[in-house]
């Protein structure tokens, strides 16, 4: 190969005439680089990052919860501001940190388990992060309420209807001011944003796989990424379309769910619960998928019943999308109805548990090595199952009569959500660390911060059950102190300063060794995919060479087979060398600014008012302007073409000098 | 199965750097369109529930909707699949003028539509006194056929944009003012084709005879007229004509392709919105 | 996994009980054993006893499934943990990739205890649906109308004379629902504005008001008693404290109170001259904090017997003093909202008063009845119940934006508005 | 539903054997003419003093050969790969699915609305 003696780094546009309008973006870092960036690592890295923050502000919203709760009568906070805190506590911890978290390792993992450089459509990537950032802005502009108002800008509250709003609450009469409107225009966007993202993986799954990278050789992440995405881009228009019909109600005087003209509220819960189960699934899967990574890894020995488990990731899936009625036992849906919505409830049970006994299967007659990241595995089959039990119990209808919207459903959906998605997401972070950042974290602060989030976790939430059972309702910013529910409520709020203590300790952990980490080389678990074979961290083009996979777990078997894959490699190379070299998208800005303008008009938007109130000119200013500048970043980013440059490498693995002229 | 085109260099059915051999841009398409399908089955079942449930005293569509008018766009509507279709089939065997002139038409018979659409709002909300918030019907209604004639508009935005791109010559440094100036031109045309049509039915329906009509419409809409003739004028004759080699060919056909698959759904979800909301309600 | 936990919590238990003793009040602290006035678990009606047996069905599978599966996966764990640095380089082990064959049977298993728990689920659906065929045409029937935060209850079958003119109409009642102990009753539930829950843990579970819909729910009481209920649906700022009480009694006592709910207000002295001014007796105000429920011991001790002595007339009661209350209730605009039968007060916005001083909680089961209590209520409602429709009448935005004048009460005028309200028995 | 397709294939069946290269310009124009035949009798079927469930069972199955026409031919399912209709058929199936099932639980007595 001449690699060595070509002298510069060739790049080449393939469009023969660009205006100078259209330059493309070449730095790599500073704002510039990240506002620009397509790569699919670095997007990765950005939702991760967000995602992080937000578990902390929810968490911190989670904290002033339970320190109200920590006595009858407290008055750490009035009812409204409680209110407003569990709105967004729940809203926050779905929507901007388990969701941005798994769309973080969808992003950063996905491709190179499968073999790619990049996803199918980078720039859509790029897309759907910066609308993420606006959704999430425009669903916590309320917090600055007070300021916005000082300075003579619409104020009012952050959101406080409830994670599910039900209506009649968010109507303009029950809430008026905006606090609803930036709940809904943010969930808008953030609906935006997953649709975008998930369209996007599923063509990346099915199309961008290396060669001999059958769909029945796919890591299960992978797999559980696709299904996952699945369900948003089926789940999510029906909350759309709700909240569509919400805000024509709030802002353009409709009648969807007026009482008064004709309205049926109820109509709001179908619509919502429709996308809402599956999108505990979209919580879910991703993070089935990480346990069915790491279990292997740190058994050593390859997942047991591999089918079984893609099976039913996907009849779990397909499963979600029969029982949204269950959140809606006590509506008085009539006998038949509940009955069918309690059977398919409980028929999900089965595919879960078939995940549950081929994660012990995978076990069995291993060696298991102990590391953190296999810590929180277990600690998640152990934790997922209990809140798989009280889900079940949720599914019989008439015991659930006692449950709805009590502390048993908010234990439940805690030991899932926390014991399930939040522990996997954990574990994620540590097992792939070292393949993220090339730096190791330590095991001694890994395990201590387990066994205290554990520890944490179980005190917090375990006594909730009782409380349940004990006729604790949800949502209520106080309680008498003569029901019983003193002492449980306590043990609860001290758990959660532990837990709090916990993840604060992880995370201090991790953005020490962020920095200060011990340094690794590849492959530092031993792993079996594709995303091991990688030099860590991975360089922007992934691959040197599109492998070739032969089997289920591919770098397992290159790691047994060196000389043929090899062999094999050198080929590959260099017919991929005579075809030009690797590929790799030019940056760019225009997804950023169409995603700014998607911002400013929901802004704009937001604001609406039923009877065109004062100021409405300078509301649809701001919706037009937003409408303008999206069109105009939609427009230059078709114009500009899926164009790239070609990326030639030394021996070494690094981009041979870079060519001054060369630019466009 | 595929259909021969009379290069062998470009099989449409089969891109070989993909995996499945769907080109990506197909298979974001149906991948979209499968989501889509939930939105419109959100839109629909909310107009069945309501209308299956309405409150007493609700308007009755049987005396509000009108069905010469929707059976016309029904009809327009499916010409333009059809003509579509048939820009597809042109590009992919690289035949760049037979599918502008398709285009073209996919396009005008869009603007139809959401004439026919823009008409018939216009005359539910003051002839038949249906609004968006007096009635849950109107609410309904026009939420449902409003989102798809958003569709609709924005099928009509991309096919323009498309028609302009195929100008797109290979060689010139103005090409992007050019462009610009060319699809506001076009948006323009039909924008003002259809202001002034929609004057001349109104004219001819509120004039007593077919002569005053037509002499009140050229009163009334002159400049419209005269304008509208410019802006083809300029359309046929400076922005259309050949100025050498142009970048788009066979190659594009994905392109026009996911966009016709695009335009094709639209079409469909009428085709249930005809039965489902206009048709139903006459039993 | 079980041990560990429990010794966490006798752990945690033992320290937070040292370092909390007074906050706790050494009273709950054995909270696993759920015997509180909402518990699902110590249950008095048939209702919610099928829904409690059915709990601890679905319980008892899921406890049994977890020893099993969790025992292995506790055995497997152990079993085959690397032992040492050098285990873990070993050769790796055979690298298996699942057996069909014991997936298939666990899948049945599962199937199989999920039968065990259906068939009793459906079996629940419809027997805890409505008042069984038997039973209908006994039951009583009352509907229940949630309003932003109190419950309104009405008699459909039980007219009460509104006026001194003698016409009828359904007895109408607010927050503390009377019910004859053994006998069917079903609920109508209705709502005037967002969609609340009527839980009724000891009796029945709980069933949603959606506006726009006719729901209902079937109660029995096993016997007379006092029942704690709570709307569970998120309803607005003060959904928390939006309490109501259920009284079962017996079948005479029931027609007793029925009988005295259906006179006409209580009217104690003549209306006194202009320049007559009573003697003001101050009640406390002690100073409360925002949020502070003011439930108290009484109710723990015997609550019906509390709610029996709520019945009758207090012994030296002020008239001069009840009659200048009375004419505040109308001159302070009290009527324009409340309704008190015979006693000229027309409104519907806020709970029925006629007979409010023989209930034992106001303001939706937050507040004990008592002096007290009440004038701290309409002293400054918002404070109590923070947003309720009172409140507005207190402190009203004009269109301008700026404040208007609204209800403003003196220390004696709340007296004598209490001692008014408390003599409506 | 025999009736239309007739009238349709008769109606194009002279041009029917050219080229191969025109064949698919041909089978697009007799599908367009097709979709227009139906639902022109669409439109009749309505008046027809038939019991309403036949009508609508009617109207049901005919827009329901529209639509598989439109994305058979005019989408060219027909001659793309499988996958492309099994992605497009999941959400067809669950959006028909989760609207059928919307409908019949709103149609329940325990779900009418209260009479106003
Ligand atoms: C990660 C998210 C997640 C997951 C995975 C689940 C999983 C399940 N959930 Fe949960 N759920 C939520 C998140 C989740 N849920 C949330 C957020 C809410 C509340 C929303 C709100 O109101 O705010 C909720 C509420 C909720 C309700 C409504 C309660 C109410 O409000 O009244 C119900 C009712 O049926 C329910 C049921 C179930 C069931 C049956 C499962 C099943 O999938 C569980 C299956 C798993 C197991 C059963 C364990 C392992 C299995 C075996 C070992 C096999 C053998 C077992 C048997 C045969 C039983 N959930
Ligand atoms: C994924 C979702 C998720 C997660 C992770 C959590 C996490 C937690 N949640 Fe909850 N919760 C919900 C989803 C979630 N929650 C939902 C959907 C609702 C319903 C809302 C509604 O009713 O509308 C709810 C409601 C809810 C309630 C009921 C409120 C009510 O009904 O009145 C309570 C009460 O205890 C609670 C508590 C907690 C606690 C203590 C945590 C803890 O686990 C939080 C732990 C995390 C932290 C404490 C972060 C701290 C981190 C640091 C301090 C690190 C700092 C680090 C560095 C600087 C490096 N949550
Ligand atoms: C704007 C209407 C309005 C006015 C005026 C009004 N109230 Fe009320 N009142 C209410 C409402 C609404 C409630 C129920 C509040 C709740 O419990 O959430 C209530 C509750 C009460 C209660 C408790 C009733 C119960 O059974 O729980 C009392 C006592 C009371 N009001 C007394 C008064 C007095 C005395 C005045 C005049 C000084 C007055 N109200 C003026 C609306 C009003
Ligand atoms: Cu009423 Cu909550
Ligand atoms: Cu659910």
């Amino acid at each position: 190969m001449e690699l060595a003696k070509s002298a510069h780094l060739i790049k080449e546009a393939h469009a023969p005439s660009q205006p100078k309008l259209l330059f493309h973006p070449k730095s790599q870092s500073g704002l510039m680089g990240w506002l620009t960036t397509v790569d699919h690592k670095k997007i990765g890295f950005l939702y991760g990052f967000f995602a992080l923050i937000f578990f902390i502000v929810g968490g911190f919203e989670a904290l002033l919860i339970r320190t109200q709760l920590m006595v009858p009568n407290n008055t750490v906070l009035t009812a409204q501001q409680y209110n407003t805190m569990f709105t967004m506590h729940g809203t926050t911890m779905i929507f901007l940190a388990v969701m941005p978290l798994s769309a973080a390792f969808f992003n950063f993992i996905m491709p190179l388990q499968i073999g790619a450089r990049d996803v199918a459509f980078p720039r859509l990537n790029a897309f759907s992060i910066w609308t993420f950032v606006a959704g999430a802005i425009i669903l916590n502009i309320g917090w600055f309420g007070p300021v916005l108002e000082k300075m003579g800008i619409f104020g009012h509250n952050a959101p406080d209807a409830g994670w599910y709003g039900y209506s009649p609450l968010t109507s303009k009469t029950f809430s008026p001011g905006h606090a609803v409107d930036y709940w809904v225009m943010g969930l808008q966007l953030l609906g935006v944003a997953s649709i975008a993202a998930s369209l996007n993986f599923i063509v990346t799954i099915i199309n961008m796989r290396a060669p001999g990278m059958t769909m029945m050789r796919l890591p299960v992440f992978t797999w559980m990424a696709l299904i996952t995405s699945f369900l948003i881009v089926l789940s999510f228009p029906f909350i759309t379309i709700a909240l569509v019909e919400v805000m024509m109600d709030r802002n353009f005087g409709t009648n969807f769910f007026e009482v008064s003209g004709g309205g049926m509220p109820i109509l709001w819960q179908h619509l919502f619960w429709v996308f809402g189960h599956p999108e505990v699934y979209i919580l879910i899967l991703p993070a089935m998928g990480i346990i069915s990574e790491i279990l292997p890894t740190f058994s050593r020995k390859p997942l047991f019943g591999y089918p079984i488990v893609v099976f039913s990731g996907a009849s779990i899936g397909f499963l979600g999308f029969s029982v949204w009625s269950h959140h809606m036992f006590t509506t008085g849906m009539g006998t038949v109805a509940t009955a069918a919505f309690a059977l398919a409830t409980m028929a999900i049970a089965v595919p879960t548990g078939v995940k549950i006994f081929n994660w012990i299967g995978t076990l069995w007659g291993g060696h298991l090595m102990m590391r953190t990241p296999m810590m929180f595995a277990l600690g998640f089959v152990w934790m997922f199952m209990i809140g798989g039990f009280s889900g079940v119990m949720h599914s019989a209808a008439p015991a659930d009569a006692q449950q709805n919207d009590s502390y048993f459903v908010i234990a439940h959906f805690h030991y899932v959500l926390i014991g399930g998605s939040i522990f996997a997401l954990l574990a994620g972070l540590h097992y792939w660390f070292p393949l993220m950042f090339g730096r190791k974290v330590s095991e001694f602060w890994g395990k201590l911060s387990f066994w205290i989030i554990f520890g944490g976790f179980n005190v917090t939430f375990f006594p909730m059950h009782f409380l349940g059972l004990n006729g604790m309702p949800r949502r209520t910013f106080t309680y008498d102190p003569n029901l019983g529910w003193n002492a449980a409520n306590f043990i609860a709020t001290m758990g959660a300063y532990v837990l709090g203590l916990g993840m604060f300790i992880y995370f201090a952990v991790l953005v020490y060794t962020f920095f200060k980490g011990e340094k690794v080389k590849k492959d530092y678990w031993d792993g079996r995919t594709l995303e091991w074979s990688l030099e860590v961290p991975p360089p922007e083009y992934n691959f040197r060479v599109i492998p070739t996979v032969h089997a289920r777990d591919a770098w397992w078997y290159e790691k047994h087979h060196q000389e043929e894959i090899a062999q094999e490699q050198a080929k590959s190379a260099a017919a991929e060398n005579a075809h030009g070299g690797i590929h790799m998208p030019f940056g760019s800005i225009w997804p950023f600014v169409a995603s700014l303008g998607l911002l400013i008009g929901a802004v704009g938007i937001t604001f609406f008012d039923a009877d065109p109130s004062p100021g409405i000119h300078a509301k649809l200013g701001v919706t037009l302007i937003g409408g303008v500048v999206m069109l105009i970043g939609i427009y230059f980013w078709s114009l500009e073409g899926n164009e790239g440059y070609h990326l030639h490498l030394d021996k070494d693995g690094h981009p041979i000098e870079d060519d001054p002229h060369a630019k466009h | 199965m595929s259909s021969h085109s009379a290069s062998a260099a470009i099989d449409h059915h089969h891109d070989p750097s993909t995996s499945t051999g769907i080109p990506n841009k197909k298979l974001l398409m149906w991948t979209f369109l499968a989501s889509d399908c939930m939105f419109f089955g959100a839109l629909i079942s909310t107009h069945l529930i309501y209308r299956l449930h309405p409150p007493a005293g609700g308007l009755e569509p049987k005396i509000i909707f009108s069905p010469e008018l929707t059976s016309f766009s029904t009809f327009i509507l499916l010409m333009s699949s059809l003509m579509m279709a048939l820009a597809v089939t042109a590009i992919q065997k690289g035949n760049v003028k037979s599918c502008r002139w398709s285009l073209l038409t996919t396009i005008f018979f869009g603007m139809i539509f959401l004439g026919c659409q823009v008409y018939e709002f216009n005359h539910f909300v003051f002839e038949k006194k249906m609004t968006l918030s007096n009635s849950i019907l109107g609410t309904t209604f026009y939420t449902l056929t409003g989102t798809h004639g958003c569709h609709v508009a924005i099928g009509v935005l991309w096919l323009a944009l498309m028609y302009v791109r195929s100008f797109k010559v290979s060689v010139e440094k103005s090409w992007f003012s050019h462009q610009l100036l060319h699809t506001v031109t076009l948006l323009g045309a039909l924008l003002l084709s259809l202001k002034v049509t929609l004057g001349l039915v109104h004219a001819l329906q509120t004039e007593p005879s077919i002569g005053a009509g037509f002499g009140h419409f050229f009163a009334a809409e002159f400049i419209f007229i005269a304008l509208a003739l410019v802006a083809f004028g300029l359309l046929a004759f400076f922005f259309a004509r050949p100025r050498g080699p142009v970048q788009f060919t066979e190659v594009n056909a994905i392109d026009v392709e996911s966009m016709g698959l695009y335009w094709h759904f639209v079409d469909i979800v009428w085709i249930v919105i005809f039965t489902a909301v206009y048709l139903l309600e006459y039993l | 996994m079980f041990t560990s936990l429990t010794k966490f919590s006798q752990w945690s238990r033992s320290a937070f009980a040292v370092a909390t003793l007074p906050l706790l009040s050494g009273c709950d602290l054995n909270f696993w054993r759920m015997e509180g006035h909402q518990s699902t678990i110590t249950v008095e009606g048939v209702v919610a006893r099928e829904q409690l047996q059915l709990f601890y069905i679905t319980c008892w599978v899921s406890l049994v499934i977890f020893v099993l599966v969790g025992g292995v996966l506790a055995y497997a764990t152990l079993k085959f943990r690397a032992r040492s640095a050098a285990d873990e380089h070993a050769e790796p082990p055979p690298q298996g990739h699942g057996n069909p064959l014991i997936e298939l049977g666990l899948i049945g298993a599962s199937v199989l205890a999920l039968v065990v728990i259906a068939v009793p689920t459906m079996q629940g659906i419809w027997s805890t649906y409505d008042v069984p065929e038997a039973e209908k045409k006994d039951a009583l029937q009352i509907t229940c109308t949630g309003n932003q935060w109190w419950f309104k209850f009405e008699y459909p079958s039980e007219l009460a004379p509104i006026n001194n003119a003698g016409a009828k109409a359904p007895l109408i009642t607010a927050n503390e629902l009377i019910i004859p102990a053994g006998r069917a009753v079903r609920v109508n539930l209705r709502t005037v504005d967002v969609i609340h829950s009527f839980w009724l843990p000891k009796l029945a579970g709980k069933v949603d008001m959606i506006p726009n819909r006719a729901n209902h729910i079937y109660i029995r009481a096993d016997h007379p008693g006092y029942y704690w209920g709570q709307c569970a649906e998120y309803c607005g700022d003060s959904h928390a404290v939006m309490r109501f009480r259920v009284i079962a009694l017996d079948q005479k006592e029931y027609a007793e109170w029925l009988e005295q709910q259906s006179q006409l207000a209580r009217t104690l002295a003549p209306r006194p001259t202009d320049t007559t001014q009573a003697k003001a007796q101050f009640a406390s105000l002690r100073s409360f904090k925002q949020n502070e429920t003011g439930v108290t011991d009484k109710f723990e001790i015997n609550p019906l017997e509390s709610w029996r002595a709520k019945q009758s007339p207090e012994k030296n009661e002020d008239a001069a003093l009840i009659a200048t209350g009375r004419q505040l209730f109308s001159t302070k605009a009290c009527l324009a909202c409340h309704n008190i039968r015979g006693h000229d007060a027309p409104g519907i916005t806020g709970p029925d008063l006629t007979h409010i001083g023989s209930r034992t909680t106001i303001a939706g089961g937050l507040l004990e009845n008592n002096s007290e209590q009440l004038r701290r209520w309409i002293h400054n409602p918002g404070a109590v119940k923070p947003g309720n429709k009172m409140s507005l009448a207190y402190a009203r935005i004009g269109q301008d934006g700026k404040p208007i004048d609204g209800i403003k009460l003196t220390g004696d005028e709340e007296v004598a508005l209490v001692a008014y309200l408390e003599s409506l028995k | 539903m025999s009736a239309p397709s007739h009238a349709a294939a008769t109606d194009g069946h002279g041009h029917d054997d050219h080229g191969h290269e025109s064949s698919k310009f041909q089978i697009y124009v007799q599908i367009a003419m097709l979709l227009a035949v139906i639902t022109g009798i669409e439109i009749v079927c309505v008046y027809l003093p038939f019991n309403k469930w036949i009508i609508v069972t009617t109207l049901v199955v005919f827009s329901t050969v529209k639509f598989m026409f439109v994305i058979f031919y005019f989408m060219h399912l027909r001659w793309d790969k499988l996958f492309c209709t099994i992605l497009f058929f999941i959400g067809l199936v669950l959006a028909s699915g989760t609207m059928a099932a919307l409908l019949a639980l709103f149609s329940a007595e325990a779900s009418l609305p209260l009479p106003t």
